[in-house]
This record gives C-alpha cells, structure tokens and sequence, in this order.
C-alpha cells in the first residue's frame, strides 16, 4: 500500500499456513538464507493456542542493516493454502507479489471454518466494497486490481515431480517440501542467489542429505518459475560480502545464554507458553563447558585448563508452586538458581516470592509476559504484568525488577540478574515478554567482555565464627546486607524462616526486632538504587532536551528506535527513555529528562499505561499522551511511526489505542 | 569438627525456647531426631532439615542443623530443591498433616515419582494445630473432637496408602510416645537408599482429645486380667511382619501385602516398617545416568568465576550451532 | 504516665497472661461487667503466633462514651503471673496500680525464657537506670518510686479458700478462677458494682451455676481485698442508667453479619489467622432465619411469613486454591458466594482472581491483613496488602477494592461488596485487617434501614432467547454490562474460559474482539466510579479547608478519631479523609480536599505508604508528611495524638515512624 | 424443552470449530460424553461441564449443556463449588493427566474424601498436549517419547490406585477408541451415587509415539495364527470381573482386588469398572445431616431479598448473643 520504487535489501516477506505443517521450518530457511547472504533477518511468529491446524504465520524482515521489528506492510506473502490469502493479501503492497496456489481459487470465504466470525464479517464488507465475491479469486482479483504481482505456483504438479525424481511411493510423505517451494519462489522473484537457499537447507537438515536434495530440487524448480513470471519485481535482495560473525537467535536463547554465563546451575519449570522454550533449551544443553571467560570462542583463552564436570540441571515439576520453592531450596546451597514462567505460573509463586525476600535468598525469577488476563491468549503478546511483579506477594518485601528490551539486554540481564540477586540478597524478576521471546533476528555477536560474576558479601568457610562470636545469617551490625553461608558450610549453622526472625534466623515478634528487620530488608534497595550503573537503569536515546519525550519499556524497544530512526531522519525532535530497571526505579535519573518536555508519551504493550503510572507515583510527572496497545500482538515500527508523528504534530487525543496485527 | 564428638543428641539442641503446649506429641519427634542424628553420627552442618508452618513445622528452631522453616504446605520441593543442588547432603523433611496432606497434596504425590534419597515425616496428629484445632486430612470421618462445631465431614486420607501410590519406596510409621522405637525407625528411614516417608502418630492434647496418648495406650480397655491397659498400637517386626523387596518380582506381593497393614486402625494400629525397596533407581542415580559427573560436581559444588568474577561457563560449542560466520 | 486528676469512667486497664490460660475469658468478664453497667468498652488483644504458654495481653478501655481504640497508658494492669509485669509495668501511668502476686516478687528476670533477649536487655537497662536489681519485687519498687499503687493478692490463698468452699480436691481443676480473681480486684479499687461481675460471669459461663459461683466467690474476695488496700484510687468506674442496646462484637463478626445480611449463602476457607474466626463464627450460625428485612429483631417485620430451609453452607477446603475457585463455581450457579483468607491465602487465589475477573462473575474475597511479608507475623496487624490485592492477578482485570474502618462499615461492607459484584460482575475485594477482626467493642446498633440487596443485570429465566436471539454471556451491544444467567437455568447455556472470549464465552484470539472485551470489562470499572455513592467512597472529617489533611484507610479510623476529637477541642485545624473505596480509586472526589492543603499526611499500618503512592499515581498530588507504623501493634490513639500535633506544630520529619505497643 | 425431544448426540454438539489435531484421542471422549447425555435423556441445561486446561480441556466448548473451562489444575474445585451450591446440577468434570495429577494432585486426593456426586474423567495421554508434549505423570519412567529431549525421569502415577488411596467410591478406566464401552462406562460414572473417577486411555498422536491406538490394539504382536492383532486393552467384565461392594464388610477385599488389577500395565491392560461402593455416604448427605433442608434449598436456591431489594437474612437469633439491652 505504501512505496513503488524498486527497492535491494529492504523486505517484508510473509509465509502462512496451518500449525504443525511445517511453516517454521520454511520460515527458518528463508532466514537463514538471508543470513548466509549476509542480509540481516528479523521475524515475528504468530500463532493461535494450538498443536495443529490452526492458523499460523511468520513475518520477516531482510534487510542490509540490523533491524528490530516488523512493519504492517507485506512485500511478499507466500503460502499454498487459502486461508492465509484470506487473512493476509489485503496486507501486501500494491508493489508486492503474492505466491500462491492457483488450484485454490474457487474456495471460498465460507468454506474456512477457522477464520473468526468477527473477521469473516469484515472481509466481506471489504469483497463487497470491491465489488468482487467471496472467493479465494476474488481476493486475488482484488489485490491485483491494486498492482499486486500474483505468482502462480503449481504446487501439486512440482511435489510430484520431486516423488518421481526421488522415487517417493506417497505424496503425502513429503508433503511439508510444499512449504519449501513457496521459500523457492520468493527467491526466484527477489533474484537472490539460490545457493544461499541450498546452504540454508543444509544448516536446517544438517544430516539428511536426501531431504536436503529433495527440498533444494523443488525449491529450484519454484524459483525459476516464479522468476520466468515476475522479472522485474521492485524488490531485490542481494548477497552482502563478507558480514561479520553474527548470531542468529531467539529471544528465549538469548536469555538463557545469559543466564548460563552467568552461572546458573539450577533452573526448575512447569511447561507454559511461552516460558518453556527457554528450559527445554537449557535441558537440550544441560553439559556444560567450564573454561575460559569469554561468550564466544574468540574469547577463550587457552591458558585455563578445560575443567570437567559442569551441567546445568533443569527440574520439571508438577506446578509453579514447587518451581519456584524448589529453586529457592537449591539458592540456599549456594547454586545460582531460577525459574521461568508466565502469568498462570507466576501467580503461583507469590508465597515463595515473598519467603525468598524475607530470608534474603538470592533467586531470579524469568518472568515472559502474554496476553492475560487469565489464560487471556497464551501465544499472543503483552506487557501486562509489570505492576503484578512489582507489588507480588503480600505484605511488603524487596525485589529487583530488570526488564529486558532487545537480545543483548537479555543476555546481559541474564547474568546481571542473578550478580543482582546474589550482592542484594533478594529475589530478582527478570521480565521479558512474548514478542521478545519468539521473535528471531540476526544480531552481532555482543562484546560482553565487561561482565563480571559478583556473588556478594559470603561468610567463607573456616572463617573464624566460634560459640562466642557465632554466625548470625541476618546480623544486624554491619549495614543492610549481611554475609551469606551456604547449606553445608561448616561453622555456619544458620536457620531459616518465613516468620519475622532475629539475626540468627528464629522467630521473633518483637517490635523492635521487626522494625530494624524490616529496615534492613529495605535498605538493600535503597544500596541497589546507588550502586546499579546508570546504563543498565535506562538508556536515552535521540536529540537533547526535546520538546517530545517517549517512556517505555521492554520489548518496544526494537519497533521504538525503528521508527525513530525514520522520524529523526525527517528531523522530528522526540527523545525516546528506555527504563530497563524498573525496581528500585530510577527517579533521580529520569525526572531531569521529564522535566522539561512539553510532550510526554507513555508507550506501552497494555491497557493500562502500568510503567506511565509507576514514573507518575515516583515522579509526580503526568505523561500527556499514551500510545497503548493490548490486542495481543506487537506495536509495529509502522504503527508507531504513525502514532508519534500525530502526537508530535499535535493531532493525537490522550490516549492512541493501536489495533494492527492479525 | 571431629566427628568423634558429636555423640549426644544435646549437641543437637538449640537454646531456642520451646513454645510447644505441655505434653505435646512433637516433644518425642523432637527428641528423637536428635538422638538418631547422635547415633548415626552425623555432622551438624552436614545435615538441613526443613519443615513447612504449623506447630510441627517449628521443630527445626530446636534442632541445630541447618534448619528451613518455609511454607505451609511446601516443605518438598524446598527440600527437593536443597537435596537436588546439593546431594551430599543429608536431608530430612518434616511436615503436619494439614501441612504435608492438605495443602501440600500435590507435592506428596509427586516427590513419591522422584524417589529422591531422603526422609520425610509427618506429624500426625488429626488437627491444624497452629490454627486451633480444625480438622486435618487424617481425621476420621464423622468424628468430633473438641475443637469441631460440628462432626468431621470429610472422609480421612490413609498416609500409608497415598505414600505407597505416589511411589515411596520406604514407608514407615512411629508413635512419638514410644521413643526407642521411633528412632530406631527414623534411623531406618535416614539409612534407606531412596524416597522414606515415615507417619508419625503425634498425639495433640490440646485440641484432639479422641487421638490422645491415653487412647493409643489403651488406657480405656484395660486387660481384665490384670488391669493393664492393652495398648492399640502394635509393632509389625514383632509380628514377624517382613516389609522388604529383596527381588523386584516382589513389588507386587509386598505392596498388597503393605496396602493391607495400612487398613488396620482403631483396635489394632502397626507401627515400624510397612514397606522397602531399593531396587529403583533413586533420582540422583537417573540425573547421574544423564549428566555422570552430578554426584562429584552437582550445581551448588561447581566454579562458575574466575578470581576476578571473570564468567567461566565456556559457550563455544552451543554458541557455535546459533552463530553465523564470514565466508 | 500521664495526669492524675481523678477520673470516672475513663480508664485503661489490661490483663496479661500465659496464652491458654484464660486470660481471654477474664477479659471478656471484664469487658461485659462494663458494659452491663452501661459503660462503652474497647478491647484489644496481643497473641504470639503460639497455641499455649507464650505471653498474650488484653487492653481494654472503659469509658461513658463511645471509644474506638487504645492509648498507649495503662491505669490498671492486672495480672497473677511474673512475665506480664516484666513487659507491661512501666506502661503504667503514675497514678495507675498494679494488680500482682506477691509471692512472685523474688522471680528474677532471666527465669522468664519467653522474653526475647533484645526485650531484656532494654529492661535490663532501665532497671540498672532506676538503681534497682532484676527480681520482679525491684520492677515494682521502680513503679511504686513513681507513684503506682502496689495491690497484692494473695491468690493462692484464695483458690485454696475458693477450693475448701466448693469442695474442689485439686487445686490445678481451678487454676483458671485465678485470672477472675484479678478481675475482682481490678473492680474493687475501681469501686465499680460488684453485681455487674456477676452477671458478666453468667453470660460467658451461662449453663454452668457452680463455675459462675466459684469465680463470682473467688472475685468477690480479691474485689474486697483490694478495695481495702487502695481505698482512694484516682480511677472509678461507676454504672451509667439506661444505656441503648448496644452491640458488643468483634470485627469479625460484625464483618460475617453484613455479609449474612448481604445474602452470603457459600463461603468457602482455608484455616488462617485472623481470617478463620469469621469463616467459623459463620460454621456456628449455619442454620438460618429468613424473614423481614431488619437487622435486629426491633426491625423484623412480623408480616412476612417465616420460611424454612435458609442455611449457609460454610466449607473447609483443601487450600485457598480451592477456596477461591469452589467459590467462584458456587457463585455461577447464583449463589452470593465468597471467600475469607489472610496474606498468605490470597497469595494462592491469584489465578483464581482473574478468572473470575475475566468471566465477570461476583466473587467477593474477605482479606484480614495482618504483618506480612511472607508467614511474617501471623497474629500481629499491618495494612501492608493493598497495593497486592489493587494489582492481584498477572495481566490486566477489574476488581472493586473496599477497605472498611470500624464495625458499622465492617457490616456495610460486608453486603455492598456482594452489591458491587452482581451489579458490575467482577470480584471484590473487602480489605480487613488483624485490628479490627481481633478487637471488640460496644457500639450502638447500627441503623441498617437504607441498605437494599442489589443483584445486577439478570437473565432471567423464560426470557424470550431462541435458537436465533441466543443467550449470550458476554454481549457487546448494551453498554458494560451483559445480563448473568445461573448455571442450570433454561434457556441461557453459556461458557466460560479463562481464555479471551467471544460474546457466547467461546475461546477467541481475534485481536478486535479482544479489545472490545478489554474494554467492556473496564468499563465497568468506570460506570462504577460513577455510580458507587460519595459516602461509600470516602468520608471526610474536620473542618472546612484546614491547613492540614489526613489521608488514611482501614483500622487507623478509630485511633485518628480519637486522637482527633482531642486535637480539634484544642483547637487544632486538621481534616482526616477516610477513604474507603480504594478502587476505582474516587480520584475527583478527593483532589478538592488535597489540592488547597498544606500539610498532608499519609498515615497508614505500613513500611511504604501504600496509599499516599496511589494518591501521588492518580492525582499527581505528593503527601508532605508520613506516619507510618509497622511493627505489628495497632496505632494508638496516644502515638497518633503526638505525631499528628508535631506536624501541626511543623516539628515532624517527613517521615514519623511510630513504634509503640508490646 | 421437552425431554423426550432430547435424544440425539447431535443436540449435544455446538457449531466452535474442533481443533485438535487429526486422529487425536479426545475426539472419542466428546462423543461418547454426548452419546450418553443423549441416551441418559439429560436436559442439556441442567449439566454442567466442568473442565481445566490442557487439549483435553476444550472438550466443554463443543458440547451443548453449560460448560466451564476454568484453570489448569483446578477443574475438581470449581466442580465441587458448582455441585456443592446447586446439588441438583448434574456436573461433569474433565482434566488432562497434568491438569489432574499434575499440579491438580492436591485436589484429587481432596476431591476423593468428600464424595461429592459427579463423574471426574482424566484423558489420560501421557503427556502435556498443549505445551507441546512434555511428559505428564502417567508417563512411565525412562520411556522417551518423541517429544521429549531426554527419557523421563520420573516414576509414572497409578491413577486408578491414586484414586482409590483417596477415596473415590467408583474407578473405571475407558479407551478412547472404544466408543460402546466408553459410553457405557460413562454413564454407569454418571449414575454412581457418588464421587465416580474414570481414567480414559486417549492416544496422542502427535507427541506420544509410544502408547498408540496401534500400541493399544497390539498391532505390533499379530497373532501368529490369523495375523490379528492382538489388543492389549481387554475388558474387565468379560473376564467376570465383579467390582461392586455389596457389603460394608467386603471394602477391604474389593479394594485389594481393584488395586491389584490396577497393576497391571503392559501385555495387558484392563478397561472396566474396577470399583464400586455405593455405601459411603455422599457429601451432600453428609451436609443434609447438619442442615435438613439443604437438597431442596441449597445456596443456590434461597430468596436472599424482597421485592424492592429488601434484605431476607433474619440475623435475630445471632444478634441476641451479640447485644446488650437497656436494662
Ligand atoms: C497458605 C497458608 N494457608 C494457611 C496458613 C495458616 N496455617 C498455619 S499453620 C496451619 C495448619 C497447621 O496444621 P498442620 O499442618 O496439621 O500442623 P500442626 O500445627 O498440626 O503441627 C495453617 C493452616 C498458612 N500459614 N499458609
Ligand atoms: C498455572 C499454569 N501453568 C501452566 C500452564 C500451561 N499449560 C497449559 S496446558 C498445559 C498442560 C496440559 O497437559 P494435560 O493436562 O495433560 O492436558 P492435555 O493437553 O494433554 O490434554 C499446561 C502446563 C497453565 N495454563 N497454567
Ligand atoms: S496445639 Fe497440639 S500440636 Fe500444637 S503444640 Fe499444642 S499440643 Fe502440640
Ligand atoms: S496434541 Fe495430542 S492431545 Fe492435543 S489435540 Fe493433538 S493429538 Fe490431541
Ligand atoms: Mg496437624
Ligand atoms: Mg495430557
């Protein structure tokens, strides 16, 4: 809908199709094609709460320069089913291309009994409105009405062709090659060079080398015929000579990569989406390498000898009540231990959250954020639990809130969480969220050669505790944070409990007691607040003292400074505050930004402006303006591009509701 | 310290005051966990107990172990979690009734699939204590003590039963008034190799006044003979009862056999082991089977810093399949 | 401490002793003789989380006038035991007694194992300040230097006598009749009417005429004794003539009346304290009367026939898990259904919270406060939740918070909460707390006349909905509201989900009508605020515009009216803002009291001023001054009455932190 | 609506689009629920469909009575709130295997002591469907199905055992794929007077390779003879098997006898009523005894106001005890 000029690494590129039919796979391919070619790759995963069948689909980005986020716009969609032509063509631009299968087009609308009621309704006020029917030819009329290339493929004719080559007995047997040809013709019509397809194929089948042949034999032949019909398409990708080292990963990754370099030993989970991908790829890597001190192997040094025996070990268990009891009690040895949930989950943590800040147990507590209340959507998007974490638990007790906007935050939140925990003493929520987690993207390899394990004030073994000077695990005498033994340490018999306690750790109810408990426990924060660095509090980005100011947080981040980059280049003045540490919040730090802006927009992933309500109870400082969303999937670069320039041109009521994404 | 020393279960007391009524059953649990730890020997620092809330719970303040005193109803997986971080460690878990059948169910079931190598007891004594006196999963259906508005509605969980089906491999039961035996029975239960889950028949004067010391000793059907109370409570090994798998062809027959002992109530109670089988593997040997250096290295025992807080934990080989390179 | 005029029924008196040993029962004598003879009593009760043994006390004030909380002077401190003299001696004013055993006087203080070792050390150092030893006899010598009334009983004679009397051939069978002895004495130098014992003692031991003859034998000695030995003391209670019918209560149970009266008929817990005493007061009254429409008999209106077969099903669950969602399953089926829990309890109905938010079913949920964090201090007080419950549940959902101040609301609230939940069909949260359940009190019958049971938008059955108008649970097309219908009725199937839904209750992730339902339910929060009455809302105190306001909630209301009416009769101009409808938060009804005040105060039972961070979050206004208090004890009138004046007086920190109580 | 109209499945079937995946077991389960509804000549209204959170829990949303998909773990609750304030409901309730034994174990041992009636089915299919195949509790220990990174390393529950250690008055077990005796099953659940547990085996094709319809059918051990294959499932009342308690005295040996029929695992597997005992009183009888007009007044039927809103709840006779009158 947007631009015609022809345009070399810059794509929207869209693949749809049932659940469990293997579009990740196909997904996965054209990215890593990309990759291989050098291209930068960013990719947002939709999908409903649902093994199989249900709609599905994958939008990626290519481009020659990192990107962050999606866009609204679809240069490219590729399917060979019908329902995601319904749901998507009216997505692709009018100089975009759609790849499909032509022995579709008599389906019609009524014939797709997933599409919601809601949405078949409005699709069909748009069919009327352009005056065709309710066919799957109808729609592709319509998009080619509008300059869309339609790229016919003969799906049913190539996979046959291939069962021939390969002397396959049964069609349905190779029935997910389908996915691949559609990853063929979207090449053919970019002019990309294929061998970064056969390469990618390679990286993704690794040892089947009959798949592989399959796939790439039929991914050629998609790809010639898409590029006999559409030569000229405005969108090209091209190979990039010699990228550096790049990874090429999830959020869900990136967050346990930090978390192992930052030596967890001990992580416990309940399934729940979208947490667990993170502890199955924790339990998939549970061997461990001990050895030098750098991420990646140009670090190693090769002085420190290869210890043996590290592992991680990873606990399923029966509910989110004994994950996080359960990390607590493995914290308690000395392993650095967590747990990752998600709304459903978290809420059952709250008893222990709660134990663990008052016995001053250092835990980390991985927390992905989707689409609540309640079950809500489980697959879908959301920053809705800030306020929850923040005040989890009853009664009042300390924790450290980190929130993670993009992957090297996750990485090093990952680590800098658990140095948080174990030096405050106190449980740290890590929040990451949905978007974040199932998002894919290129990323260079970060330099994380400033990162260190601090452990915090520990009472060491022989360390001259005796019957007259005993170990006290809460001693009062020397400022808020007092040494920590661990289980099994000799001289440094301690106990524990969730009731007030003295200094050894045994109940109290004394008055007095309780209030310079109480204190202690607080005073940590307030330590925490003087002592965490500024850049991992918040980051500013954009011009000085504009008259715009945007706060958020989290995952916004990547569609924030996307579209910043554009509004920028047209010479807007919006600064944009990114507070990553949320508890103890950075009041001091941000006021001065907040101060002085005319316009204050609160950008948040929720209906209710949670972070906008925290800066306003800190700072007294009201936001002018909200741009929220809260339908489940992420704010686009293109919708927020939107929102700000109406905010900056003084065209946006108070509150901007974002509705795109389907 | 040498261990030659530790030998008194004094060296296992806390000056910690007692704040338990008079003539409360947990007195006798108290005492005899000291005494087995002195017997077996163990060091003080060596060994965590951890317990969740009610009166029973309160226990570890009086012990000097390390000593966890957590949730209602969570003293598993707390302990689960201590043990599976650190397995040299030796472990006893301690829970009410309410604590360890009520609101901690789910656990119960559950830490029977692992069989982790520890003992866990619970005090059972057929009332929320702490909570003066409602009725806890082990009382009978129907009856009434004096802390009930109305008679108990709900019918009673059987410990010996549910342990048997959550998988414990050891399942015992003692009665607190009987010292000797119950640790003699504790010990067993430390000793055995795998999941022990041991019942604990803890009379509370003050709120169950049917379960009462005087009605286990059978202080209300004297012998007509000589007027001696015959007590209801009885020994299995006296009995010549043998609750041991020494082939695993004889899970079946030892279990039933087991599930039998467990119906007997009011006029005759066992007590000692109904239940023992070391032929499954416990769940450090299945971790151990996956990751052969967990015992020697588990998670609380590894280097993850260099002297300067350098990270140690080497990602080249994960890092590898994530990173793409220059042709 | 304090003046020494004398006084007549004005007075501070407490009992102390061993928990378990009918120190409980003596106060309840104590308290119902007064209030037999027309005197306004207030009690409040101090317990160790502990079955038997450990110290508790009883304060009680006696007065001709209302009262509705404690100073921190005792005029009076009664007791037969060591320990309660150790601790409470020197809160004994100057021209106050002491009421002992004086075979106790060589008891030292390091034979009393139950005083927490920082407790004797400040003793320690007060005793060697006053020049004296550690023996009990050396505590009273430093209250007789200061002008106390000494009055030893000789109790054990006594029982003996009592024992020889009633032919008692054990001792330890009247161990008990001891603390009335005490009680006896008290009245005795009080020289209030002896026959207002005894028929105190009727009514707390009704069946039992030899128990009510001994214990009324035993008092009347100790009542001559004493009277004897202090025949001039300043203190007096004297009988008033005529008083109105008067409640005498707990909170608890005037919080369990108002919800019978709301029409509670399933309540579901899990033992807790406080919260059980309410869920077992109901168990008590299961069996009940349907008939007019008063809440005492005065008001029954003998028109309406009496009906059979009302009842109140109270269940002891497994866990709060359970006690929430059983309630949530009864409440469909249309019964007024609730919950009562404690801090740890509500942690476990996070889930079950927003389920029932999503699903708009009425829910009401009883929470007692009490010091948290985590087991924290289970018998003490605190209002340390709010911010908990206000945020409870992961993601975004509607709930009503009202936190009640004294009885009459107590009862009020206890039906409007089920009110609130039918009419805007989302949970309630009714915020209680371990003062006000715990504490009991006179106070005049309420005039209940205006309350109206109010059930929302129903669905009624026989109500025109065919295969083609079908029922629809959630229907968007009139206004918030959808009309309920009950499990079981014909006609209005429907489903629930703790997913997003459609309008029938089916699982949807249709990213509109997720929005639309996003906003339905909080608009209801909306139609809310404007609906609910201002004097639900918040009450104001004071006069008009004054230079200084209060803010503060709950259980605070007693002690700040009674430290008021001292302040305002001497002239001081401070308004108090009692705010009970914490959300929606009545943000335009309060800003007009806040935005002309120079000095505002936040006063809250709390570490973090919970709710001057809710005021700063929706008005922007910041309080200029904190009282806060966290120990565990309730406030008293005495702490309030200083602080509020040193504020006045412009000699406060910002922050006062109170400490009192033991 | 008239009953007799009310015959066919069909009437039980709702126009939401079925998701689970092709050949999925629960599709046997929601037919065979409507079958019985219809024979059982239910009023769709008056059943209420009580569900969790799992595959199995969408069950409710394609079945035409009133039908509450609540949390995960925490069906038996909501069920028992709804049975327990309209007793005259007939409820249903559904859960996975994790969503029952899992993190809902608590509530199922609970659940079993108050013999509420209703019917508690668990699709028991080895894993955690929706989140994508986790091993659930009846998985058994060391098998690795394909979407599992490592062999499981927990010991299976016995969920027939389970449910008898807490009380359930009736157990059976169905099979998905046999649909007659799964309906006849069902509705024998049904019409138990009181708690009716049944475990139904229901294939998981897409993440449990290991106990399939195929595994199930025996089409892996054909006999050598006709080349058919040779179930592995088999019924228990064809081999006269008699699960019913006739006789208060016979609980111990009826018990005993289901227990060990709940074993068995493996070349054979026993589909069928494995227990009945129609002589434990119900939980509503229970609460009858206490209030006798709680059947036909139960909570959810009492007028609570007048006409104009006028508060019904007569606290006179609490009020006495709680007021102080002018002399
Ligand atoms: C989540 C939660 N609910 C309720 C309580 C209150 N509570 C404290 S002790 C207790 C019961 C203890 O009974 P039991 O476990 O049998 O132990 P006992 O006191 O009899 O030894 C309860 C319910 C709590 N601490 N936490
Ligand atoms: C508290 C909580 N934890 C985790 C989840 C995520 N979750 C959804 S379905 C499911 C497992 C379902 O497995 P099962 O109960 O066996 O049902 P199935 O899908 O196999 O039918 C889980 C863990 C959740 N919804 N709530
Ligand atoms: S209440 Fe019962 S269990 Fe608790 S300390 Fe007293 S006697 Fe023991
Ligand atoms: S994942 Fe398994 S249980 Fe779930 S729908 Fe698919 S086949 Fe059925
Ligand atoms: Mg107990
Ligand atoms: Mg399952």
């Amino acid at each position: 809908m947007s631009s015609s000029a022809a345009k070399v690494n810059d794509l929207s590129w869209m693949i749809g199709g049932p659940q469990g039919s293997g579009v990740d796979s196909s997904a996965n391919v054209f990215a890593r094609a990309c990759a291989a070619g050098g291209l930068h790759i960013f990719g947002k995963r939709e999908f409903y709460s649902n093994i199989m069948g249900e709609h599905s689909y994958f939008a990626l980005r290519a481009h020659s320069n990192l990107v962050r986020s999606h866009i609204d716009d679809v240069n490219v969609l590729a399917t060979f089913e019908a329902e995601t032509l319904f749901r998507h063509a009216r997505e692709v631009t009018d100089d975009g291309a759609i790849i499909y299968d032509p022995s579709l087009g008599k389906t019609r609308l009524s014939d797709i009994p997933t599409i919601e009621t809601r949405l078949a309704a409005d699709l069909k006020t748009y069919l009327i409105s352009r005056g065709v029917g309710e066919t799957l030819d109808d729609v592709l009329a319509a998009s080619k009405q509008r300059g869309v290339s339609l790229v016919p493929i003969p799906f049913k004719d190539l996979l046959e062709q291939i069962a021939d080559e390969f002397q396959i007995d049964q069609l349905s047997k190779i029935s997910r090659v389908v996915n691949m040809l559609a990853v063929g013709a979207s090449f053919g019509i970019l002019g990309f060079d294929f061998e970064m397809m056969r390469r990618a194929l390679e990286d993704v089948f690794r040892a089947k080398a009959k798949v592989v042949n399959m796939n790439a034999a039929g991914a050629r032949k998609a790809y010639d015929i898409a590029k006999a019909l559409v030569p000229e398409f405005p969108y090209r990708l091209e190979k990039l000579p010699r990228p550096e080292a790049r990874l090429f990963l999830t959020g869900s990754q990136a967050t346990a990569l930090g978390k192992l370099y930052g030596g967890m030993r001990f992580q416990t989970y309940y399934p729940i989406t979208p947490a667990s991908d993170e502890s199955e790829f924790l339990e998939e890597n549970e061997l461990l390498d001990l050895n030098g001190h750098g991420l990646g192997p140009e670090t190693r040094d090769a002085a420190t000898p290869k210890e043996e025996g590290a592992s991680i070990l990873v606990v399923q268990t029966e509910d989110e009540i004994a994950a996080i009891t359960m990390a607590t009690g493995a914290a308690l040895t000395g392993a650095r231990s967590a747990t990752a949930t998600s709304g459903p989950g978290f809420c059952l943590m709250m008893e222990g959250i709660g134990w663990a800040s008052i016995n001053e147990v250092p835990i980390v507590i991985t927390l992905y954020q989707r689409a609540g209340p309640s079950t809500g959507m489980p697959t879908r998007h959301e920053q809705g639990d800030l306020r929850f974490a923040l005040h989890a638990g009853h009664g009042e007790s300390p924790r450290i809130l980190l929130a993670s906007g993009d992957f090297e935050e996750c990485i090093r939140d990952g680590l800098l969480a658990f140095n948080y925990a174990d030096r405050y003493q106190m449980p740290v929520i890590h929040l990451v969220d949905k978007a974040l987690a199932n998002s894919y993207a290129t990323t260079p390899v970060p330099d994380l050669s400033d990162l260190r394990i601090d452990r915090g004030a520990l009472a060491l073994e022989n360390n001259g505790y005796s019957k007259d000077n005993p170990y006290k695990r809460f001693d009062l005498s020397n400022g808020p944070v007092s040494p920590r033994a661990f289980l099994g340490q000799e001289g440094t018999i301690f106990w524990n409990t969730g009731d007030e306690h003295e200094e050894r750790g045994h109940i109290t109810e004394d008055p007095m007691v309780r209030d310079a408990m109480m204190e202690k426990r607080f005073a940590k924060l307030d330590l925490a607040a003087k002592e965490i660095p500024r850049d991992v509090k918040l980051r500013y980005f954009g011009p000085k003292n504009p008259p715009t100011v945007i706060v958020s947080w989290g995952s916004t981040k990547g569609a924030l400074l996307d579209a910043l980059d554009r509004l920028w280049a047209e010479g807007a003045k919006v600064g944009y505050l990114h507070v990553r540490l949320i508890n103890p919040f950075p009041t001091a730090e941000i006021l001065p930004y907040l101060a002085k802006a005319k316009r204050r927009i609160g950008i948040e992933m929720n209906f209710g402006a949670q972070l906008a309500g925290i800066v306003r109870e800190q700072t007294g400082v009201e936001m002018t303006h909200f741009i929220l969303k809260y339908n489940g999937r992420p704010m686009s670069n293109t919708e927020l591009y939107d929102a700000i320039q109406a905010v900056v041109r003084g065209k946006a009521a108070k509150r901007t509701v974002l509705t795109r994404g389907s | 310290m040498a261990l030659e020393q530790i030998l008194k279960p004094s060296d296992f007391a806390t000056d910690v005051h007692n704040d338990w009524c008079p003539g409360c059953g947990d007195f006798g649990i108290l005492r005899t966990i000291q005494m087995a730890l002195a017997e077996l020997k163990m060091e003080p620092h060596r060994v965590t107990i951890v317990s969740g809330i009610g009166c029973s719970a309160k226990t570890v303040h009086y012990v000097k172990t390390y000593g966890i005193h957590t949730l209602h109803g969570r003293a598993l997986p707390y302990a689960t979690g201590v043990k599976l971080a650190n397995p040299q460690l030796k472990v006893l878990c301690l829970s009410g009734d309410g604590d360890g059948l009520g609101i901690g169910g789910g656990h119960f079931v559950n830490a029977g699939r692992r069989n982790l190598d520890m003992l866990y007891i619970i005090h059972d004594n057929g009332v929320y204590g702490l909570t003066k006196g409602q009725a806890a999963p082990t009382l009978k259906l129907g009856v009434q003590t004096k802390s009930l508005a109305h008679p108990n509605i709900n019918e009673a969980v059987n410990p010996i039963w549910l342990a048997l089906a959550a998988g414990a491999t050891w399942v015992g039961r003692g009665y607190s008034y009987d010292i000797k035996h119950l640790v003699a029975t504790i010990k067993a239960g430390i000793e055995h190799k795998g999941y022990a889950f041991l019942d604990v028949l803890q009379p509370c004067p003050t709120y169950n006044d049917l379960n009462t010391k005087e009605w286990y000793g059978g202080e209300d059907r004297k012998d007509p003979a000589g007027g001696r109370p015959l007590p209801r409570v009885y020994k299995l090994e006296e009995e010549g009862y043998d609750p041991v798998v020494r082939d695993p062809s004889e899970v079946e027959k030892k279990t039933t056999q087991a599930l039998e002992k467990a119906l007997e109530w009011g006029d005759r109670i066992p007590i000692g082991v109904f239940y023992k089988n070391e032929h499954v593997p416990t769940f450090e040997e299945r971790i151990a089977q996956r990751v052969p250096t967990y015992m020697n290295h588990p998670p609380a025992l590894q280097p993850i810093a260099g002297p300067n807080g350098e990270p140690r934990t080497d990602l080249t080989r994960i890092l590898q399949r994530l990173t793409f390179k220059a042709e």
